[in-house]
């Protein structure tokens, strides 16, 4: 896992959701997906939410969760990136690879949509310049109009406008479920079973670390849980050639480290 | 065509058409009569030259071409084609396009096909919304709808029951407010007479005015 | 010019400038578009014959003068003059009269109430989905966005370019689609008329690098 290149920024106000922010990270061509440093993206991304916080802007949740979407999503695609190429093992290879082409399908979807949306705000821009004719009527025509038919009173007037003005009863929100998993899956429990393995002083292929996950979940689950173990220095990470095994080394301050030291923003991720 | 005022912006004589379509393009989609000196300042052309087009665009409009600026090439004497269905008029001071008087009965028989006496329940809402939130623009009527009111505002002002009352100092929209027609069909002598509302409805002040916001 | 319908009141084609004239004028009121049939039904005029008119006004207005059939002592053939300043566009199913686009900033100066405030990057996104994917859920355009859009849904319905259409029979959710002010703001005549999306589909080329890298 290497470290997040010098000058990488994240302005996410130029984003305006998951799909567009790892589209623009792609596009970034230093950046190959596994060398994505989830962890400063999380940085500047609680950042950024802090600041909206504080500012008290009501969108801070939004995106928090929307985050939540984005870091699963590099973290799938992370995870199928480990992969070997072409070697197709097991049952769970099969399902990473899966996942991997559903994404990289709803990736080319929700590009096509953004070029469209490009080409749409264009017209709409030129189209702007046009007024159409659209005055009143002239006074000997609005005058042959038929009179108006006027039955309301002022009590049935004012009852009208108590309901035109009554706040209208938000609409029931329907909840995107697309991104939710199955079964909750705690970082901080994952983080507790790497610690025990490492604390052995072995270092450890991220390949075997992962072995015994039985869904994508644990894998993506680990692999945040080893980006926090980074964070507090607990473990350091080596790698080879850039799609060799990624080797996880406990660290001597590691010996301080406790799933204590998790912030509670991982708590319930993902 | 040597008084032109010194020219910040666009030069309407290099536009295809030249001045003359400039001041027809604007003509065209003006709803208010504008004055010769209005028409100057906004296509920044000497009120003379203005004038000038005005007057052969109105003779234009009944018939009678003429040399026009950008059609030198073209036979010098004026002729006489068929009039148009439209016609340039100025009135207290004011130019406007209107349909022509030739044509009343036709545009008459096509502006009542389909109108009703009766308000549509949006239109009613719309004016009830107006009434008593006045002066407010379509934007803010629009946020509390939930729907866009352009067509039911034009409606109404049509009928005579609301009416511009100025534009706001901040956002520059037009505010509209309920007319004295529509105290008289109402039966009350002012808007205070209309029956008060729960003091639990909300106002205006939570209601963002969409066209100013740039987030959305 | 033998197609006419049996005509009960004024023959259209005995006022000065005739048919061609009576439509200019009536296309003077509209303030919707309208559709050449019901042009044809308010003047007593075949639409056939209408839409030959319309079509020959929309060529005359671009700077294309026609042999129009009451100026047979004219010269025949079509010689082209200076466009002017407006003109007659079929758009949303109906035909209505603009001022021409090349005047777009003298005409802005004009008319302040209109120009609306651009869409963000959120809203087109969403409205590029609901116009390819209509009618549909907020939760299938939440989908395909990454992101909730009821907030960015509702600007949309307040500014008019979409609506409500009905429920979806399985999930009972509320279906959007694309409201004809929107083919307006277009200037296209149906949502068929919007750019293909397929051609957008394939490509991702800043994707495609390290997926070949990896697939043998």
């Amino acid at each position: 896992m290497a470290e997040s290149k010098p000058g990488f920024e994240v302005r996410l106000a130029n984003f305006t959701g998951p799909f567009d922010l790892l589209l623009g990270l792609i596009a970034k061509h230093q950046l190959d997906i596994t060398e994505v440093a989830i962890a400063t993206v999380t940085d500047e991304f609680i950042k950024y939410i802090r600041k909206l916080q504080k500012l008290g802007e009501e969108w801070a949740l939004d995106e928090a969760s929307e985050f939540l979407v984005i870091a699963a999503t590099l973290l799938d695609l992370k995870a199928a990136r480990l992969l070997p190429a072409g070697e197709v093992e097991d049952d769970e290879d099969i399902a990473l690879l899966e996942a991997r082409d559903l994404l990289f399908a709803r990736l080319l979807q929700y590009k096509a949509f953004k070029q469209v949306a490009a080409l749409m705000a264009g017209t709409l821009e030129q189209e702007a310049g046009r007024f159409p004719r659209q005055v009143a009527l002239e006074e000997h025509f609005a005058a042959m109009l038929p009179e108006l038919v006027w039955k309301h009173s002022p009590e049935q007037f004012a009852r009208l406008a108590e309901s035109a003005l009554k706040p209208k009863a938000p609409r029931p929100t329907e909840v995107g479920l697309a991104h939710l998993h199955g079964s909750a899956v705690s970082v901080k429990e994952q983080a507790e079973i790497l610690g025990l393995r490492l604390q052995l002083g072995k270092p450890l292929s991220f390949r075997a670390l992962i072995a015994d996950a039985d869904s994508t979940l644990v894998v993506v689950a680990r692999f945040l849980a080893l980006l926090e173990m980074f964070r507090d220095r607990a473990v350091s990470f080596e790698q080879v050639s850039p799609l060799g095994d990624l080797t996880v080394h406990w660290t001597v301050d590691g010996r301080e480290w406790s799933t204590e030291n998790l912030r509670e923003e991982y708590e319930e991720l993902p | 065509m040597s008084q032109e005022l010194p020219d910040p912006g666009v030069d309407v004589r290099d536009l295809p058409g030249g001045a003359r379509a400039a001041l027809e393009a604007v003509l065209m989609v003006l709803d208010q009569p504008a004055t010769a000196i209005e028409l100057a300042a906004g296509l920044n052309l000497a009120v003379a030259v203005v004038d000038e087009l005005l007057a052969e665009l109105q003779r234009e409009y009944s018939g009678y071409t003429v040399k026009a600026p950008d059609m030198d090439d073209a036979s010098d004497f004026g002729f006489s084609t068929s009039p148009r269905g439209f016609e340039l008029r100025n009135i207290a001071g004011g130019w406007r396009i209107y349909s022509r008087a030739d044509f009343a009965e036709i545009v008459g028989r096509f502006v009542l096909e389909g109108q009703t006496a009766r308000l549509t329940q949006a239109a009613l809402e719309t004016l009830a919304v107006i009434a008593y939130r006045q002066p407010v623009s379509r934007a803010r009527v629009s946020a509390i709808r939930g729907v866009n009111v352009d067509s039911v505002v034009r409606t109404l002002t049509q009928r005579g029951l609301i009416e511009d009352s100025g534009h706001d100092p901040e956002s520059g929209a037009i505010l509209y407010r309920t007319t004295s027609y529509f105290l008289e069909r109402m039966g009350i002598g002012s808007a205070a007479e209309l029956p008060q509302l729960s003091p639990h409805l909300p106002g205006l002040e939570g209601i963002s005015e969409f066209y100013d916001a740039d987030r959305m």
